[in-house]
């Protein structure tokens, strides 16, 4: 009975629980999205639907429901309908190695929860292999539309995606070396016994993996493939109604998700400030402590990922393969060969 | 005089100098409070005085009738031929005005017919809302010009 | 969308993607035929001709006083323009000139009209780089100038200000001021644009060196106004040829060096406030005296030809008017600038990638209403 | 433009097509005269005509004409300044030449082709294309014309200034005037296949190619109305469908 209640009904719960906090996220990152733009721009955003706007999401979620699901003639039925489900379902299962807090949660009924659905110990690894799938996911979408532009896009994003692939995985390595262990709870749990965020010591790492980041998701200066002057809407040109929405919920959630990696491998997961330090533990005092400091910080990255769409123009594709190739590959390395140099001579 | 060409010293390009500083311009520009959404039909618009609106045939305030003396000056000076000014001579063998049909649907507001006017008869008003469901009615006749246009009051 | 393929010299898959006519960053109805192999261009052909409404015949067929507001709508952008030149053409024809208050008042109208020229060219073509919050901003200052002239003559965008031998309307009380608040805190507001593109590396990624003419071939393709001043050529008809009161003010002709986008860039983005600063100066001396010279009510110039032109925020735009006596132009001439601007667009952009065409066509700030006129 | 003065080897133009075309010199010095002499009768003394209205044009000279007529003799017909704008007229053969030459002198060295554009004389059956140059050297603005019959081909400048490319392809679409080696001499602003030259003075601003809306738009043109009225107007007008 109790293997039941343990190994089967506590994850199905918080898979339930993950699932819905992540798509509900993704609803309010779109309001967020269109009110920080708005606010960035002086205008106000939303303010119709609800109180300042907040049921704008519902509203467009059921507006991209009741939308004519256009397929364009000559595209590929199958293919076309199941692309934006192959980008999608990655992003979401990922978070099943987010750790929202540390192992020993608070226990119910004599049961121990923890904050996290599981612990793989090789969550990078995990991470990163799963990202990658969602990249078919485009370029079938643009391929199976069966008209130029979307072609044009999705082959853009196809070169973009892969050759950002690269220098993020590069640039995690480096706190590998300081954590030494894939799971991403222990990268957490190192760095609380290090006392120090590995932002602190590897500042170099993560500004490459945000940026990395940003390009993987096709966002702000790296969003090419939906470049709306050039190519009018890059891969989901063709796309409309609840395709569309699939689409745009993927972009979102592995908006999420980068934030999330980058507070688990960067600013500490779910530490608070000064980790060690006891003189800050009323930091930790109220409930569910972890679980609100993570979620500040992902809230920051997620303001961050905002911020830089509305503030500085796009770049070329080719300025872009050239940034990822020849900037960003060799300073994830160089970090690499600095961190292992001084970790041999601290430790050694 | 020559226009600045700057580039990026070395020091700006690494610590991202120049993306930074456009940051903090847009971050400084979030004041929701100092935002203002005009809500255009619960609130009247402020429209200039001058505005050349819906074109209206003035009446003389005392005695009522119009000022227009059927001169035809307007319907020339129109670059649209928007105007037909219909008149018959009356019983002092002065013209007198029976029709007036004014032509919005082609009408571009240039006020030549304003200007052209030489009693304060035509006058361009500052009402916008011309908007209608059928072409027909879009040639006033002088009742309407008279009246001025009543259009629908927005209610939520 | 034709998608020919066609087997070239050095077998290059070359596809033909047709770009507009209604694409979102062709500013208007132009529709350009991109060769292209891969996402190079070899060759542009611009295709127009899809708002021809007919101007020039319309100017036989109505009065000098008619065809006035018809004009308003070549350069929608820059209505007020369209305007002057052509009043001042039939002005010099009649061999009247405006008085001088008048001619104060088209100069600060002129120069306002400038600005949101040139706003929208920025907006317009930050936006097609992607700089979205630069259009939102260049719009909120062109929203000032906008209710300016709502207050003077009544219309926002083809006003239709002035008339043949002077302007119409006597500035209203608070002009001044409101004038002169808006161009105290202009030039900050274009600091501003500077701090969020001048040395952006992605902005100068995407401007330097794309869509590059040399002074020798835009002078050979007929290139003016800012175009021109971007590749070196300090010419600009407001020095070289003044009209209005022009020559009671100092300004400088900005002007660049290697004739590419970031160039003419920076030099549009210069002469905004240099107009800020002519405008500063027209607005505190204008003179008093009449609005409107003294001419009969009905226009009709004696027979003969004339040619002027005058610097509108796109080049040099002149009025070829042939009169034959009549209160009707026996013909009437437009030397539109965007017109013979776009045709070096197939010079500038061979060779550059797709993204850049955007760029390039953003750049050459062409107005479709005045090249199809 | 109707030249007041006429020249000799122009065939005659009548002044101004409003008033009746009266042969000029004899009637109108008879007007002012109070005592009005028989008709035919040659007046003894025709008084000094009166002060023409408007201005005039005064003969313009400068070392630049001087330079063309030396070196185009024949081409060259005459220069002259109207409201302080110098202009020549020279006659459409060599105009490539004449061109190249006024863009390479170097004593006003035109190098911008500010614009090409023609106007339609009807009565004479000719067009006249006007080149205006800017020097930008020299500061000066110079008007170049040149006069050919409706079905005559001229030399394309395109060679000497590109601008000229689409300037002429302009000119041809609105007036039809054939270009010589222009690089591609087609339609620019009205679709390929239009019927008729809009901007000729004989094309009806009423009437529009009925024939092109009808098969292109598939609707009847609105102009429908307008072709009979303009029928009504001049009946011998010839709508270019039928």
């Amino acid at each position: 009975m109790d293997f039941a209640i343990d190994y089967i009904l506590i994850p199905f719960i918080k898979i339930f629980i993950v699932f819905n906090v992540v798509a509900g996220v993704v609803a309010l990152l779109t309001l967020a999205e269109r009110k920080v733009a708005a606010w960035i721009q002086v205008r106000l955003g939303p303010m119709r639907v609800g109180p300042y706007g907040i049921l704008q999401p519902l509203a467009d979620g059921l507006k991209l429901m009741l939308k004519e699901d256009i397929v364009p003639a000559g595209a590929d039925k199958w293919i076309f309908t199941l692309a934006p489900v192959i980008s999608l379902v990655p992003a979401f299962i990922v978070f099943a190695v987010i750790p929202f807090g540390p192992a020993d949660g608070f226990t119910i009924l004599g049961h121990k929860i923890s904050y996290f659905i599981t612990d793989l110990n090789i969550g990078v690894l995990y991470v990163l292999s799963i990202s990658s799938v969602g990249i078919i996911g485009i370029i079938l979408g643009g391929w199976a539309s069966n008209s130029k532009y979307p072609l044009l896009g999705a082959l853009r994003s196809a070169a973009q995606m892969v050759s950002y692939e690269v220098p993020l995985g590069f640039s995690i390595i480096g706190v590998l070396i300081l954590a030494g262990s894939l799971s991403l709870v222990k990268i957490v749990e190192a760095q609380k016994a290090a006392g120090f965020w590995y932002v602190f010591l590897q500042p170099v790492g993560f500004i490459l993996f945000f940026a990395c980041g940003i390009a993987e998701t096709n966002r702000a200066p790296f969003d090419l493939p939906e470049a709306e002057s050039e190519l009018v809407a890059g891969f989901h040109t063709e796309y409309s109604g609840f395709r569309f929405s699939l689409y745009f919920l993927a972009e979102y959630a592995s908006m999420i998700v980068v934030s999330c990696m980058a507070v688990t491998l960067f600013w500490g997961g779910w530490l608070r400030p000064f980790p060690n330090v006891h003189a800050f533990d009323f930091l930790d005092a109220f409930p569910l402590a972890p679980l609100v400091w993570f979620a500040a910080k992902v809230v920051v990255f997620i303001y961050a990922y905002l911020w830089f769409r509305w503030t500085w123009p796009r770049y070329r594709y080719d300025q872009l393969m050239k940034v990822g190739w020849q900037w960003l590959l060799p300073l994830a390395m160089a970090n690499v060969i600095v961190t292992a140099v001084l970790v041999l001579l601290l430790k050694g | 005089m020559k226009v600045r060409r700057p580039n990026l010293s070395l020091l700006k390009k690494i610590f991202l100098v120049d993306l930074i500083r456009g940051l903090f311009l847009t971050f400084s520009y979030q004041r929701p409070s100092l935002n203002y959404t005009e809500q255009y039909p619960k609130v009247r618009p402020k429209v200039a005085e001058r505005f050349r609106g819906a074109p209206r045939l003035n009446n003389d305030p005392e005695t009522g009738e119009t000022l227009c003396i059927a001169c035809n000056l307007c319907a020339l000076a129109c670059p649209e031929h928007c105007i037909e000014v219909g008149w018959e001579r009356d019983a002092k063998g002065k013209k007198a005005l029976t029709s007036y049909t004014f032509d919005i649907s082609r009408c571009m507001f240039c006020g030549l017919c304003e200007d052209a006017c030489p009693t304060p008869a035509l006058e361009l008003t500052q009402d916008f809302e011309m908007s209608l469901y059928d072409r027909r009615d879009m040639k006033w006749d002088r009742q309407k010009l008279e009246e001025g246009n009543q259009p629908v009051v927005y209610t939520k | 969308m034709s998608t020919k393929e066609e087997q070239t010299l050095f077998d290059a898959s070359e596809i033909t993607v047709s770009m507009g006519p209604q694409h979102p960053s062709t500013h208007g109805v132009l529709q350009v035929k991109l060769k292209l192999d891969g996402e190079r261009v070899i060759d542009a052909e611009c295709v127009i001709g899809y708002l021809h409404r007919g101007v020039e015949k319309l100017g036989e067929a109505q009065t000098y006083g008619q065809f006035v507001p018809t004009l308003d709508r070549m350069d929608y952008i820059a209505a007020v323009s369209n305007c002057l030149g052509y009043c001042e053409a039939v002005e010099k024809l009649l061999s009247v000139t405006a008085p001088p208050r008048a001619q104060y008042i088209r100069v600060i109208m002129t120069e306002l009209n400038r600005i949101t020229s040139h706003l929208l060219w920025l907006g317009t073509h930050a936006i097609d780089l992607g700089a979205v919050t630069v259009f939102l901003y260049c719009f909120r200052e062109r929203e000032e100038i906008l209710k300016i002239f709502e207050n003077y003559c009544g219309a926002r965008l083809t006003t239709h200000m002035f008339r043949i031998g002077g302007t119409q309307y006597e500035i209203y009380d608070g002009f001044q001021d409101q004038v002169r608040v808006f161009v105290k805190d202009f030039p900050k507001k274009v600091d501003e644009y500077e701090t969020l593109l001048t040395e952006n590396r992605i902005w100068i990624g995407r401007t330097r060196g794309v869509g590059v003419i040399s002074a020798k071939d835009a002078i050979d393709m007929g290139l003016t106004g800012p175009s021109l001043r971007g590749s070196g050529v300090e010419w600009d008809i407001r020095k070289a040829k003044p009209y209005a009161a022009y020559s009671d003010f100092e300004f400088d002709i900005p002007a660049g060096e290697a004739g590419d986008t970031y160039d003419r860039y920076m030099v549009r983005l210069e002469e905004m406030r240099q107009s800020a600063r002519i405008i500063s100066q027209a607005v505190e001396k204008i003179p008093d005296g009449p609005l409107m010279a003294k001419m009969s009510k009905i226009i009709k110039p004696p027979i003969g030809d004339i040619y002027h032109s005058i610097e509108s925020p796109k080049g040099e735009l002149g009025y070829y008017i042939v009169s034959d006596g009549s209160t009707q132009a026996y013909r009437a001439r437009v030397r539109p600038p965007s017109f013979v601007n776009l045709q070096s667009l197939k010079r500038m952009v061979a060779g550059h990638m797709v993204a850049d065409v955007v760029a390039i066509i953003g750049t050459l700030d062409i107005v479709l209403g005045e090249i199809d006129r | 433009m109707a030249d007041e003065q006429k020249d000799s080897q122009q065939p005659e133009k009548p002044a101004e097509p409003p008033k009746p075309a009266a042969p000029a010199g004899e009637a109108r010095a008879a007007v002012p005269k109070p005592p009005p002499p028989p008709p035919g009768a040659k007046p003894a003394a025709p008084a000094a005509p009166p002060k023409p209205k408007g201005p005039q044009q005064e003969p313009w000279s400068s070392p630049l004409v001087d330079a063309i007529k030396e070196k185009f003799g024949g081409e060259f017909i005459k220069s002259y300044s109207f409201l302080g704008q110098n202009q020549i007229v020279v006659k459409k053969d060599r105009i490539a030449e004449i061109m190249t030459f006024l863009r390479d002198n170097d004593i006003v060295p035109l190098n911008y082709l500010v614009d090409e554009t023609a106007v339609h004389w009807p009565k004479t059956e000719e067009f006249e294309i006007v080149y205006i140059l800017y020097s930008h050297a020299k500061n000066e603005r110079i008007r170049v014309k040149t006069r050919i019959k409706e079905w005559e081909p001229i030399e394309s400048v395109s060679g000497v200034w590109t601008t000229a490319d689409w300037l002429e392809r302009e000119v041809f679409d609105m007036f039809g005037v054939q270009y010589l080696n222009h690089p591609n001499l087609k339609r620019i602003l009205l679709p390929e296949d239009w019927v008729g030259y809009p901007l000729r003075k004989d094309y009806n601003i009423r009437l529009q190619d009925v024939e092109w809306v009808r098969k292109h738009l598939g609707i009847d043109s609105g102009q429908k109305y307008y072709v009979g009225e303009a029928r009504h107007e001049d009946g011998g007008y010839v709508t270019p469908s039928d």
